[in-house]
């Protein structure tokens, strides 16, 4: 399976992503420059966290404008698989690949720690390797964190399922003193109506190794992989 | 000199509804410090400094520039004035 | 522009003595010119010159097996096998981010970032140290707020992980808050770069932001030579731009892969006046650099301003013959400056030039070399032996040490830093394998089996009672959090942070703590390879504590071998490794319970290196499962921190403790070369043996496991008994608490 | 109600000379997109509802806000106005 890791000015954890699909999944992958807009012949996409244009301005706002960015959108109604993680999180909302927007984290701060991610649909091409309920333990780092949607988004989003994934407690409970940024209700990470799409604020390339404290990022990877040996069913 | 060209004047704000948590934050410091305050709300601002060219093109221009980049209309917002 | 005259008063405007002039006029064989009497005020200025503490710190020692670069370049290297170095360096930005905590915090990492990028390394890991006044004053809130949020705004977003540090707090740091950065960067041998100019005609060029009013030396702005408003030309402060730093790393990075260059240096302090005088005297060469190339922000700068100019993210470079063009496309692809401003000579000179008019040309090695040196007069302070007498018997014994225990967990110089390094990202680039929270940080080393693992350290109250054995101590516990982690010790690094140098006691305790140092480097075989000093930390005659800190970088030839300081399971044996110490003197114990910061530290450096190799050896065989050391709030603190896990229910322990003098002194006093460890009991015999062989004193002090942590003395009476979850809430509630309160900025009314 | 209660406007701009990075890239942005901006200058626009009390005393307790809280006097200014 064939990753290609998007490069903007100011993604900073591009190397992560790139080296947990080399190093660990063992998979080919190749950086793709943000002025590129040929995406032919990866089977995923990632866009990684980091600051684009040091979030200056709005997170993911300018990177919006990137010509690699037509590519992707046009990758994703062709089906491929696009993860966006954190900063690529943001991307994917400003580029209206996913619904809503992100806020800035209610304590004004910059927050880095593990948290606990309630799996709350497996049947996507990112969770298929777990089960729903279980609880993930995830890295996150970011500043702007605290999704919002409108009221009709949200109510869409829980209709279709396409909340993938909540904080919540270390015994699976969403609940208010489980959310590390101000995200409405809890949300951790989404996708797309198709199901193609994920962006989720954690980070599982910062746990995709044991010697990093904990392997369940590797879990997200590895239904990537999976799903793209089965024939597509979203 | 830079003085001379028409400047625009940028206001982003969060839409009504948006929770403000810096907003909500000032608010309480400035309670903290005796003062008197029902609610702030925070928002930015830019001075974008422009070419010379008919009002008209420009305050298209402006608008576009808000739309496209300068606000995100999922939560914020903007207006604008042009001077002189 | 009219040049302005120089009078005495534009002289001491400058911040020079008479007799500096005097000496620049002989250096010349002329009178300067405005311009150039601006660039001598600056290269000869105590920040670069190191005229006061030059003559001290050629004690250290620099040199050994693995040392690659020692003092003098931008950064220091040592070899770690496998034809990779590390390259690291700390720094202090204290003054800048007393002004505006944010951006002088913010500034300082991006200028420790370019010093180790500079030298072809690519940033591995942040440190870093800082004092504050106490917490309970406003201003002091606001300060400490906008410096972490500084340093996490610029490490976070150039995407560099800042994994560690210390934080120490005494109203002594009131009106001189300490803020000292570090960064460990790596590279390989065939892609260490250095500040030289070399190659006459080779091209000089300038990449990264453009030049604005940024910083240019305040002693200067009182002239008034000015044409225009005086608001204008008031210096700036510098605001950091981490996004505009993370293209100048990557595309520094990439003309050095792809070896277009013959030498590079940053433009920091003293801008672009200190990157051509020191690359050019390096060379043994001359620069010529034409002003009116260079890129600017803001219109009618001077000349003047702009050789003084401090603007952030810029660099200088010199291309090798021919690849201007590749360098120039390089820097494009990143959006990046890039113009050649100048060239390199064989006369020796640094000429500066506007569009070919001859400004300055002053000799390279005038401004460095040739720059003044001072031999301070130095005398102990006169309150000294008062300082360092401690009558114990007027030192109350407390009833109950529980509470003690859960008081010192509380202070905030003890208490848990994660309010701080919560707000930095110390994971990204996936290389850290032991996170902020444990006695020294480690980082693995992508392709390789190697890690590293590094510590700041300092004592400042230490080294205030008695400044040649707190230097030696300073040392001496770096190393040994290093060791705790499992590494051993390569080099050090430091930053020297000390009052004003004209007053004798300052000159003699800066004097002392250098000795105390060098020979604890010598001791323990780690030599000196650069650091920074930093004078005048006093406001209105108050002086900051001397304060040294020390950076320590150590090697994991097997990272998966590395400790943490965390009892692990329940049942195994805890062990202390080194003296049973009950040193009172200088302790955190003292001055939080009795207010009374009095006595005289000392150390043995011996045993203190028998304890590393110690802990080394048996860490090598697999004997320990935890290893953390002791230090402030003694004994007892380090017991229930070594409980206290970064996730699930803390562990207690129960110990019992031969008590010589009286308790507290056993419970809570610092003395130095002590170690917690803990093993599974069937190691206990091997350890002991080992510990024999290496005549380090050995205490078995009990087992992990229980709610509770129970320490009891000789008669089995029990000392402490607190919940270990009890301890663990004082220890972490105190910062968030002292945050919660309103912030307001205070100024100093 | 609230909207009957003055309002303070409050714009807090960097000091010229004072290094923005993010007004130098927005216009890049914006110049990148086709648009003639010769500069770019990012501020914070604050809007704080307050108690009914005398014009004067407003003005005063604002302009005390701005320079204790709301900006940052070593690279800020901040100007506003009361409405209605
Ligand atoms: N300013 C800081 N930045 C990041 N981490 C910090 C800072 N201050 C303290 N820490 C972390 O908190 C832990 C405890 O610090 P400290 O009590 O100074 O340890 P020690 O006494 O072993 O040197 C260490 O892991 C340290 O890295
Ligand atoms: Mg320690």
């Amino acid at each position: 399976m064939r990753f290609g890791v998007v490069v903007f000015p100011g993604s900073n954890n591009d190397h992560d992503c790139y080296r947990v699909v080399e190093d660990v999944l063992e998979e080919p992958v190749e950086y793709i420059w943000h002025q590129d807009s040929d995406v032919e012949g990866f089977d995923a996409l990632i866009l990684p966290g980091g600051f684009s244009y040091g979030d200056y301005l709005r997170t993911g706002a300018i990177a919006r404008f990137s010509p690699v960015v037509e590519s992707v959108k046009r990758f994703a109604d062709g089906g491929g698989l696009v993860l966006g993680i954190c900063n690529g999180f943001q991307i994917l909302l400003e580029i209206g690949l996913l619904p809503g927007a992100m806020l800035r984290n209610q304590s004004l701060k910059f927050v880095c720690q593990y948290v606990n991610l309630r799996v709350e649909n497996n049947e996507t091409p990112f969770t298929n390797q777990c089960v729903n309920g279980e609880v993930l333990r995830v890295p996150i780092a970011h500043n702007e964190g605290a999704y919002f949607a409108d009221q009709t988004t949200l109510e869409a989003l829980r209709a279709n399922q396409q909340v993938v994934f909540s904080y919540c407690d270390d015994a699976g409970r969403v609940v208010e003193e489980a959310n590390p940024n101000g995200a409405l209700e809890n949300i951790a990470g989404i996708v797309n109506d198709r199901g193609n799409v994920l962006g989720m604020m954690p980070h599982p390339e910062r746990c995709s190794e044991e010697m990093l404290g904990s392997l369940d990022g590797l879990k997200i990877f590895r239904s990537m992989l999976a799903a793209a040996k089965a024939p597509a069913t979203p | 000199m830079l003085s001379a060209l028409p400047t625009a004047k940028v206001y982003v704000t969060l839409k009504k509804g948006v929770l403000d948590p810096q907003g909500l934050t000032v608010q309480n410091a400035l309670e903290a410090l005796g003062y008197d305050v029902q609610e702030v709300r925070m928002g930015k601002y830019l001075e974008l400094t422009l070419a010379d060219r008919p009002r008209e093109e420009l305050e298209a221009d402006v608008a576009e520039m808000c739309e496209k980049l300068l606000s995100n209309p999922v939560i914020e917002d903007f207006r604008f004035n042009i001077e002189p | 522009m009219v040049e302005p005259a120089i009078t005495p008063d534009t002289i001491a405007d400058h911040g020079l003595t008479e007799e500096e002039y005097d000496r620049i006029v002989e250096l010349l064989g002329r009178p300067p010119n405005h311009l150039e009497l601006g660039i001598f005020s600056v290269m000869w200025s105590e920040h670069c010159s190191y005229k006061s503490s030059k003559s001290h710190l050629g004690k250290f020692p620099t040199e050994g097996p693995h040392i690659v670069q020692g003092p003098g370049e931008n950064a220091g290297i040592v070899d770690i096998g496998d034809g990779l170095a590390l390259v690291f360096k700390i720094e202090s930005h204290n003054h800048p981010s007393f002004i505006e905590p944010f951006q002088g915090a913010a500034t300082g990492v991006g200028g420790i970032l370019r010093d180790i990028f500079t030298m072809g390394a690519r940033p591995l890991a942040s440190l870093n140290s800082l004092r504050f006044g106490p917490l309970q004053i406003p201003k002091n809130r606001y300060l400490m707020e906008g410096v972490v949020a500084g340093i996490a705004a610029y490490g976070n977003c150039i995407g560099v992980p800042t994994v560690g540090g210390e934080i120490h707090f005494s109203e002594v740091y009131n009106g001189n808050p300490l803020v000292n950065v570090f960064n460990v960067g790596l590279t390989r041998h065939d892609r260490i770069f250095r500040g030289r100019a070399d190659g006459a005609g080779n091209a000089v060029m300038y990449v990264g932001s453009k030049t604005g009013r940024d910083g240019i030396h305040g002693a200067t702005m009182a002239s008034e030579d000015f044409d225009e408003t005086s608001e204008e030309r008031r210096p700036t402060v510098q605001v950091g731009d981490p996004f505009t730093e993370k293209l100048l790393l990557e595309a520094c990075l990439e003309v050095m892969e792809e070896n277009l260059i013959v030498g590079i240096q940053d433009m920091g302090a003293a801008g672009l006046t200190c990157s051509t005088s020191e690359m050019a005297s390096r060379g043994n060469t001359g620069i010529t650099v034409d002003l009116a190339r260079v890129p600017r922000r803001e219109e009618g700068m001077s000349p003047y301003e702009i050789m003084l100019s401090e603007s952030q993210e810029r660099m200088l470079l010199v291309a090798k013959p021919g690849q201007e063009e590749r360098v120039r496309e390089v820097f494009a692809r990143w959006n990046l400056d890039c113009v050649a401003v100048g060239e390199v000579t064989d006369d020796g000179l640094l000429r500066v030039t506007d569009d070919g008019r001859p400004l300055a040309a002053i000799p390279a090695v005038a401004l460095t070399e040739h720059a003044p040196v001072y031999e301070r007069p130095l005398a102990p302070p006169d309150d000294l032996a008062e300082r360092q007498s401690l009558d114990l018997d007027r030192v109350y014994i407390p009833e109950d040490c529980s509470a003690v225990l859960l008081e010192l967990l509380a202070s905030p110089s003890i208490a848990n830093k994660e309010w701080v390094w919560r707000q930095y990202d110390h994971m990204v680039r996936i290389n850290t394998v032991v996170l902020p929270g444990s006695d020294a940080a480690v980082i693995r080393l992508p392709g390789t089996a190697k890690g590293v693992a590094m510590s700041l350290d300092g004592n400042g109250r230490w080294c205030w009672l008695d400044p040649r054995e707190g230097g030696k101590r300073a040392v001496a516990e770096a190393a040994r959090n290093v060791v705790c982690a499992g590494a051993r010790p390569l080099a050090i690094t430091n930053c020297l942070n000390f009052g004003n140098p004209e007053r004798p006691s300052t000159m003699w305790a800066f004097a002392e703590v250098v000795e105390g140092m060098a020979e604890a480097c010598e001791a323990l075989g780690t030599p000196v390879t650069g650091g920074n000093v930093s004078f005048y930390n006093e406001t209105l005659g108050t002086a900051v504590y001397p304060t040294p800190v020390v950076g320590v970088v150590g090697l994991l030839e097997d990272v998966s071998k590395h400790l943490t300081q965390w009892f692990k399971d329940e049942g195994d044996a805890v062990v202390l490794l080194g003296p049973a110490s009950e040193e009172l003197g200088g302790s955190e114990y003292l001055a939080v319970v009795h207010g009374l910061v009095r006595g005289r530290p000392s150390i043995d450096l011996g045993l203190e290196r028998s304890v590393h190799e110690l802990i080394l050896k048996a860490a090598g065989e697999g004997l320990l499962k935890s290893a953390h050391d002791v230090s402030d709030g003694g004994l007892a603190v380090a017991l229930a921190e070594a409980g206290f896990q970064p996730s699930g229910h803390p562990l207690g322990c129960s110990i019992s403790l031969r008590v010589e003098t009286r308790p507290d002194a056993a419970l809570f006093g610092e003395g130095p070369s002590r170690v917690v460890v803990s093993c599974i009991p069937d190691n206990v015999q091997r350890l002991q043996g080992l510990a024999e062989e290496g005549r380090v004193p050995f205490t078995l002090l009990g087992t992990v496991g229980g709610e509770d942590l129970t320490v009891s003395g000789p008669d089995g009476k029990p000392l402490i008994s607190v919940a270990a979850s009890e301890a663990k809430r004082s220890w972490e509630e105190s910062l968030p608490g002292l945050f919660e309160r309103p912030q307001e900025r205070d100024f100093d009314r």
